[in-house]
């Protein structure tokens, strides 16, 4: 590709591709991100451009990887083939990776917003950032959270079922979460696996996960798989404290509190989420809301937030050769992140974002408040919950 | 209709295999059932509790295997379409349920309903317009590929009308009940017994209707139910239809419970294929026990083989019975 | 020496018995003959003799071979080769190739294999039609089909299952002629067949079955006045 | 005449097999054609069931112009065909293959037209319960013609109903096809017995190459030095 | 007694006479000399999907192998395509080995996978639908083992590790190096060329004899399990090498890529829409099918006016390509190349 610029400031146009799953399985979450990226780059513009560069417009291009690596790829390859000095994306850890082969090979920059396997960087690729924790730091601060909460509350918590989805994800934040846990103290009763790829019913992990009497139970998984151990929970006679979402794709999702019904109440989520403290993302959302009628969930942030960081690295170096660009990225300290995070977005040696953390939630009155920590609440943590009954 | 090249036996079972009662199979399938779950009980090594509420909770997932396959037994067997769509038809169902619900407010069960003549219009539409041909040439590629092209284009129109976001419905009941200590979840017990009241409605019509004698007759030879007065593409129009008609009994009922997505029926098709082959080609009887064999199987196996395990189990069994008993369970010998 | 032994030879399909145990002695190049009642066993004991199903008993001798049990292919690359009842070309191939797939079993070299399975198509009449598809020969273009296969393999003896059936007459009379030079050839013949005109013009010696076992066997002209055979296969207009 | 063809054409996709064929069937009538293998004359009685498209002429049945309707149609109107492969329900048992054949017949009237089935061929009573596929070649042919009669036509057609049969099944089933005529129903039969199907016929046509060359009675074609020395090889 | 007039004579049956394969391997050589070239016309954002077209094309024609030819209909080939591609990543990670030696090893184990899976659906007499839903199950089985074995990452999957420079030997190159491309057509050549020479030698002819009706080919001597052997054997093999250049292309094999669902019906789809147990059947799907995905998301990305309104709608490439597929198959029965060869004869 010969396609990146020259790096002098007479630019009119910088092209960012943006390759998410716009079709398939996961279409859904795939679009809102790609909407995140799309009005980003327009706020940018209305904002004047990128300084630097003399107030050049930003141009996104997006890409469809209908959810499967291969295709993720040659999106890739065709965005930048196209003129593309940056690449944000992708949702999925098989895809990211591929992506992240090509930025690689490519020389350009590639900001994941949302991918949360650990072994996206362990490859070694100096292209390569991510904004939100990854998964076993997820796990790990996740542990954390819980004990922390259980100090505040007065409401020690010493025992705990796991049920996560099997695979790199479920495996990797399970994992970290253990470690930390027994670290601290936490016995875990059981560890309860179960196959993303067919799953239709929760009763029987649940009861597993309940035989052995802990204090919460700890899930992690994706929406729709949750949403049914949630409801299996809500259906069981059981006195746990809580249930517990490390890293769920459901329990902080703007539609479960009406999906899960009776069930969702109190539930709890430590996740990596929006900032609802922030009013610059509160503005965001609402623009959001209102211009594509759908709310903006925290991945569709966090692709806001990775145009952002581009941009940011275009005005810091000045220039949009890719490999300036890139330069800039790693060194960049960005404030005010749209996400909760522990302070400014800073990526480190291997392109992680070193203040990413995680943030508990909870369902409160059919909504998705921010309880923990006390910075980021927006609502009275309730622990134990309800959901012993 | 594919065919195993496997000598026939004589006379084997007299009876009509789309409604054959199988009693013998029966007694032998609930003998190796009860056989195994006793040993499970006996020498598993798990709390007797957890393990009722295993059984409990795989024989409603069976249910609701049943209720999906039910629909597809009768295109497969009778029609012989590797139907690849009907996991989409049952997404289908589920949106049209939605639709019914937050457009006019209709309670689920009405919703259900309404949905069972749409679907069957669909169906009758699909077969008609898009497979007869294919049919009549008794081609198996073909048709397959067309119910594959169908899949992504009912997938992906979904998608694009109510995007990918999760929908949910309001079910008028909820809860849960207790059978010997295990939890029961209530919507899952009323599909349980719809998969049964689907078996007997279309063993109704087979055996008692003249359209159900038609389509016997066409299942066992096309032309010569031609020469005989019946209107075969009217028939395969009608057996699709049925088909598509009891998945959206299907859809209906198991909404309540899923997270609809265009892609939530998916997941089933591929077990749809393995509880027809294994319960018989167009047996009826046999779509009812398969499911609730692999409900059962797969959560009780999954005891012991966690996650994806139990599948490998389910598919493992399922090539066993091909090699072993190819036209399963309730199927009589070609 | 007898080309072909046959030991208490039967077949049963789940509990029908449709052939009951039989002992038979075929010469070598006798041109025998097989009638019988519809689903008296015929073809049942071509299959086991061809080895298509294995006999449930007994014990089958072939060139001083024991063949009890051996698979079709085994069978018919040592000289005993049949033909169907039912035509069974390859339907996606010529009539020429349909040959050579046989002649290639006689013949490595493909050249070779061919100018065999084009002499074989020209020996059966079928000249005109040697590169037409054969999934479109008629009838009897069939039959002759089926008859060049088995001729290409150069059998030692070759077991025809009513080769005459569904030919009208003025059809029959070439194919007729065809067996006997086959068989004057000095291959041996056993033949099933319905047609009685064409039975007592070649068999030298005839088998009747009835319900899988032999009802009489003997010269033709003997077993047609047999009552038994009247009663039970060729009706009143024969006695 | 109940049954006619004029200047019919048809064939498989592309290959024409009948060209411009002319025949008719008068009521009461048993017509046999005859002709050498390959003439064309299955593909004549499958244009007549319906079972393949004619792409010229005319078929009618009754007055009414038939070609091109759809198989199951032309039963309704009366008109049954029995084809050379018999297309027995072959899993269903006897009386379901029966009973079946009377799909189109009101159902007050199964009993009836069953009772003249048995009397036709008793040994189909004797079997009722017997799977199809299991009987043997007679017996299917048989009852594929049972079937057929179920559908109370006013016209058969048979495609070679003696076909692979025993010389005492030829004789009996050929005896039961008069038996059948004399009932009132018109019958247009396909044949290689040659020699016995003109013996029952009442008229016959030679077929040749999809055409047809000859016609008369059927002791006028039996006599026939052409017709003997050409289809009955004597 | 009225006499007719005779009609004509039957028209004398078409001559087929044999055309040896030599013409075939010309035309061969002709179609692959002038795809060389296509690197050179393509803009570089097109050239991953004439990579992914040829990997179609060669999971096709191998495909094609057993069941067009073989008259065995595969609805399971992601397991030969998953170990091809499985082999060469684990042994290059593990082990170091060069992707050319782990095409012939996935190739060999393929094989083997293969004939095993097959001999046992065969022995059981399985054919038809049971037989496609029996790989299906095998397909299935491969996946969620994959997804569960250790050594295989589980559901992780392999990388590939990227070299700093371009090397012959690890089959690496720059992102945008035509080689690319060259590898998989030089590929697809042999595949091709192994189907032409298989069609026309004995134990090919014997295959398609057993396709066409097993029974009276075994009564003609044919050893009806050997040759079906051979060609699942041989089908496999060329699969499993479309797989491993897989992994070296994408650099990133999971069980999904390897041994997903959509893997088997990529291997099918352009076979039967170009011509299902044809030479160049497969060849032809492969260049409709493979790049007819793209051209939509290309045409509806930049739309003409008139459709200015569907820009941006999620869903519908994919819903139209599917709309194509089932016209496609629908009306023309035979595929595209079969029908064009029946109007031809005719
Ligand atoms: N594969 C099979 N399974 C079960 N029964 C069979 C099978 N093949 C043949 N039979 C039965 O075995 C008996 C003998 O059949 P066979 O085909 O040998 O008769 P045939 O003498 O050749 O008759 P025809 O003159 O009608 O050809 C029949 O009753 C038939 O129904
Ligand atoms: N499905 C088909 N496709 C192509 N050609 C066919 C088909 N069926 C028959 N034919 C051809 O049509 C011609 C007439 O066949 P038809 O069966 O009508 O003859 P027939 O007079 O009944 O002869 P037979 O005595 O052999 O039954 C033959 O040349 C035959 O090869
Ligand atoms: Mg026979
Ligand atoms: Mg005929």
């Amino acid at each position: 590709s010969d396609s990146a610029g020259s790096g002098s400031d007479s630019v009119e146009t910088v092209t960012i591709g943006s390759v998410h799953p716009l079709s398939g399985s996961l279409a859904g979450v795939g679009g809102l991100m790609n909407d995140g990226a799309k009005m980003a780059v327009e706020d940018i513009n209305a904002a004047g451009g990128i300084e630097s560069l003399g107030g050049a417009q930003l141009e996104l291009l997006d890409g469809d990887s209908q959810g499967e690596a291969q295709v993720g790829q040659s999106e890739a390859q065709r965005l930048i083939s196209d003129g593309a000095v940056a690449l944000v994306g992708t949702y999925q850890s098989d895809v990211t990776q591929n992506v992240a082969s090509v930025a690689e090979r490519s020389d350009v920059p590639f900001v994941i917003d949302v991918a949360v396997d650990d072994k996206i960087l362990e490859q070694g690729y100096k292209n390569t950032f991510r904004i939100q924790p990854d998964a076993s730091s997820m796990g790990q601060a996740g542990a954390q959270a819980l004990v922390a909460m259980g100090e505040e509350t007065g409401e020690p918590i010493d025992s705990a079922a796991y049920i996560h989805i099997e695979g790199a994800f479920g495996d990797s934040v399970f994992a970290a979460f253990k470690e930390e846990a027994e670290k601290q103290g936490i016995t875990i009763t059981k560890e309860i696996t179960y196959s993303g790829s067919n799953f239709s019913d929760a009763t029987t992990q649940v009861s597993e996960a309940l035989a052995g009497n802990p204090d919460i139970i700890a899930v992690t998984g994706y929406y729709p798989d949750n949403l049914l151990v949630a409801k299996a929970v809500g259906s069981m006679a059981n006195d746990t404290k809580a249930v517990f979402g490390i890293a769920s794709g459901a329990f902080d999702d703007t539609s479960f509190p009406a999906a899960a019904g009776d069930a969702g109440t109190e539930v709890l989520s430590a996740n990596y989420h929006y900032s609802a403290t922030s009013d610059r993302a509160a503005d965001i959302r609402a623009r959001f809301e209102e211009k594509y009628g759908k709310p903006m969930e925290t991945a569709s942030m966090l692709s806001y937030q990775a145009v952002e960081v581009i941009a940011e690295g275009l005005e810091e170096s000045g220039s949009d050769d890719p490999e300036e660009l890139r330069d800039a990225i790693a060194g960049l300290s960005l404030e005010d992140p749209l996400l909760a995070f522990d302070g400014p977005i800073e990526f480190g040696e291997d392109g992680q974002n070193e203040n990413a953390t995680v943030i508990v939630m909870q369902v409160l009155d059919g909504k998705v408040e921010q309880v923990f920590p006390q910075e980021f609440a927006t609502a009275e943590l309730v622990f134990p919950t309800g959901s012993g009954n | 209709m594919a065919i195993t090249e496997a000598p026939a036996a004589p006379a084997a079972d007299k009876r009509n295999p789309l409604t054959a009662g199988g009693t013998r199979i029966t007694l032998t399938i609930g003998g190796i059932a009860v056989v195994g779950l006793a040993l499970v009980y006996l020498l598993g090594d798990r709390e007797p509790a957890l393990i009722t509420q295993y059984l409990v909770s795989g024989l409603l997932l069976g249910g609701v295997y049943a209720l999906v396959s039910l629909g597809l037994t009768l295109i497969f067997g009778v029609l012989g379409i590797v139907n690849f769509a009907q996991g989409a038809m049952l997404t289908l169902s589920m949106y049209l349920v939605y639709v019914l619900q937050s457009s006019l407010g209709l309670n689920l069960y009405v919703a259900v309903v309404l949905t069972i003549p749409l679907l069957f219009g669909f169906g009758w539409l699909v077969q008609s317009m898009l497979l007869n041909r294919l049919t009549e040439d008794a081609s198996h590629d073909r048709p397959l590929l067309v119910t594959l092209g169908l899949s992504l284009l009912i997938v992906n129109v979904l998608l694009m009308i109510f995007g990918g976001r999760p929908k949910s419905v309001d079910a008028p009941v909820s809860g849960s009940i207790e059978i010997l200590g295990a939890l029961a979840d209530t919507q899952r017990i009323i599909a349980f017994g719809g998969a049964v009241l689907v078996a007997a409605a279309l063993t109704l019509v087979l055996r008692k209707t003249s359209m159900g004698l038609a389509i016997r007759a066409v299942a066992a030879n096309g032309t010569g139910a031609s020469l005989v007065g019946v209107n075969v593409r009217r028939v395969y129009a009608m057996t699709f239809g049925l088909g598509a008609a009891s998945v959206a009994v299907a859809g209906g009922l198991i909404t309540p419970f899923t997270t609809l997505v265009p892609t939530a029926g998916e997941q089933f098709t591929t077990l749809a294929f393995v509880i027809v082959v294994l319960g018989g080609l167009g047996s009826i009887p046999g779509a009812l026990v398969g499911g609730v064999f692999i409900g059962v199987l797969q959560t009780v196996g999954s005891l012991y083989l966690p996650g994806s395990g139990s599948l490998i189990l389910v598919f493992g069994i399922f090539v066993l019975i091909l090699f072993l008993r190819p036209q399963g369970l309730f199927g009589a010998k070609q | 020496m007898s080309l072909l032994t046959l030991d208490g030879v039967s077949k049963s399909f789940g509990g029908l018995k449709a052939l009951g145990e039989t002992t038979l002695e075929i010469p070598e190049h006798e041109f025998f003959g097989i009638i019988g009642p519809n689903g008296a066993g015929k073809t049942t004991l071509f299959s086991v003799l061809a080895g298509q199903l294995a006999p449930s008993s007994g014990q089958m001798m072939f060139d001083g071979v024991d063949i009890t049990g051996w698979s079709a292919d085994k069978t018919a690359a040592q000289g005993l080769v049949r033909t169907f009842q039912l035509m069974r070309p390859f339907e996606s191939m010529t009539v020429l190739e349909n040959v050579t797939i046989a002649s290639h079993n006689k013949f490595r070299s493909p050249h070779k294999a061919r100018d065999h399975a084009a002499a074989v198509v020209e020996r059966v009449g079928l000249d005109s039609y040697m590169y037409a598809m054969s999934g479109t020969l008629p009838t009897a273009g069939l039959k002759r089909l089926e008859l060049a296969r088995a001729l290409a393999l150069e059998p030692r003896m070759i077991l025809l299952d009513e080769v005459l059936a569904g030919l009208v007459p003025t059809e029959r009379a070439p194919i007729i002629d065809l067996l006997r030079s086959i068989h004057a050839d000095g291959v041996t013949v056993m033949f099933v067949e319905h047609i009685m005109a064409a039975v007592m013009a070649l068999s030298e010696r005839l088998l009747v079955m009835h319900e899988g076992r032999e009802l009489a066997l003997g010269l033709p002209e003997e077993v047609i006045a047999n009552q038994q055979v009247i009663d039970a296969y060729l009706g009143e207009d024969y006695s | 005449m109940i049954l006619e063809l004029d200047a019919v054409s048809a064939g498989y996709r592309r290959l024409e097999i009948l060209h411009e064929l002319t025949l008719g069937v008068q009521e009461g009538e048993i017509v046999s054609i005859i002709g050498a293998n390959g003439a064309g004359k299955t593909t004549t009685l499958r244009a007549v069931a319906g079972l393949i498209s004619t792409s010229k002429g005319s078929i009618s049945f009754k007055g009414e112009p038939v070609h091109n309707t759809r198989p199951d149609k032309l039963v309704r109107s009366g008109l049954v065909h029995v084809s050379q492969d018999r297309a027995l329900f072959g899993n269903l048992q006897v009386l379901e293959n029966l009973t079946m054949g009377a799909y189109t017949q009101p159902r007050n009237t199964i009993a009836s037209s069953l009772e003249q089935v048995f009397d036709l061929f008793p040994i189909l009573k004797e079997r009722r319960a017997q799977r199809a596929d299991t009987m043997s070649g007679g017996q299917q042919q048989m009852l594929a013609i049972g079937r057929a009669l179920m559908a109370r036509p006013a016209c058969l057609t048979l495609d070679e109903p003696s076909i692979g049969l025993a010389p005492n099944l030829v004789a009996q089933v050929l005896d039961a096809i008069t038996r059948i005529r004399d009932t009132g129903v018109t019958v247009l039969i396909v044949e290689q017995n040659a020699s016995q199907a003109l013996a029952i016929s009442d008229r016959a046509y030679v077929m040749e190459s999809g055409a047809i060359v000859l016609e008369g009675t059927g002791s006028e074609l039996a006599d026939s030095a052409e017709v003997r020395k050409a289809y009955l090889g004597m | 007694m009225t006499a007719t007039d005779a009609p004509a004579a039957p028209q004398a049956p078409k001559l087929r006479p044999a055309n040896g394969a030599k013409r075939q391997y010309t035309f061969l050589l002709i179609v692959i000399a002038a795809l060389f070239f296509v690197p050179y016309i393509l803009p570089d954002s097109a050239q991953p999907v004439a990579v992914r077209t040829l990997i179609f094309a060669i999971m096709a024609v191998g495909w094609n192998l057993m069941s067009g030819f073989g008259g065995m209909f595969s609805f399971g080939h992601a397991v030969f395509f998953g170990v091809g591609a499985y082999t060469d990543a684990y042994l290059l990670t593990a082990f170091g080995v060069s992707p050319w030696l782990s095409m012939i090893i996935g190739a060999v184990l393929a094989a083997g996978v293969g004939l095993t899976i097959a001999y046992f659906c065969l022995r059981y007499k399985l054919a038809g639908s049971y037989f496609a839903l029996a790989t299906f199950a095998f397909a299935q089985m491969f996946y969620l083992l994959s997804q569960n074995l250790g050594f295989l990452n589980k559901t992780d999957g392999i990388n590939v590790p990227l070299l700093p420079e371009e090397s012959w030997a690890m089959l690496q190159f720059d992102q945008d190096s035509k080689f690319y491309f060259w590898i998989p057509l030089v590929i697809l050549g042999l595949a091709m060329a192994v189907t032409i020479y298989f069609a026309h030698s004995r134990a090919g002819q014997f295959a398609q004899a057993i396709r066409d009706d097993a029974t009276a080919a075994e009564s003609l001597g044919i050893k009806v399990m050997k040759y079906r052997l051979i060609t699942v054997a041989m089908s496999c093999a060329i699969t499993a090498v479309a797989g491993a250049y897989y992994s070296q292309y994408y650099l990133f094999v999971g069980p999904e890529q390897a041994f997903g669902i959509h893997v088997s019906t990529d291997a099918i789809i352009p076979a039967v829409i170009g011509g299902i147990g044809t030479i160049w059947g497969p060849l032809i799907g492969a260049a409709v099918v493979g790049p007819l995905s793209e051209l939509i998301a290309h045409l509806l990305r930049n739309p003409p006016e008139f459709l200015e309104f569907l820009q941006g709608t999620s869903g519908l490439d994919v819903a139209v390509y599917a709309a194509l597929l089932i016209v496609i198959v629908i009306f023309l029965p035979k595929g595209i190349y079969g029908t064009i060869r029946e109007r031809m004869r005719k």
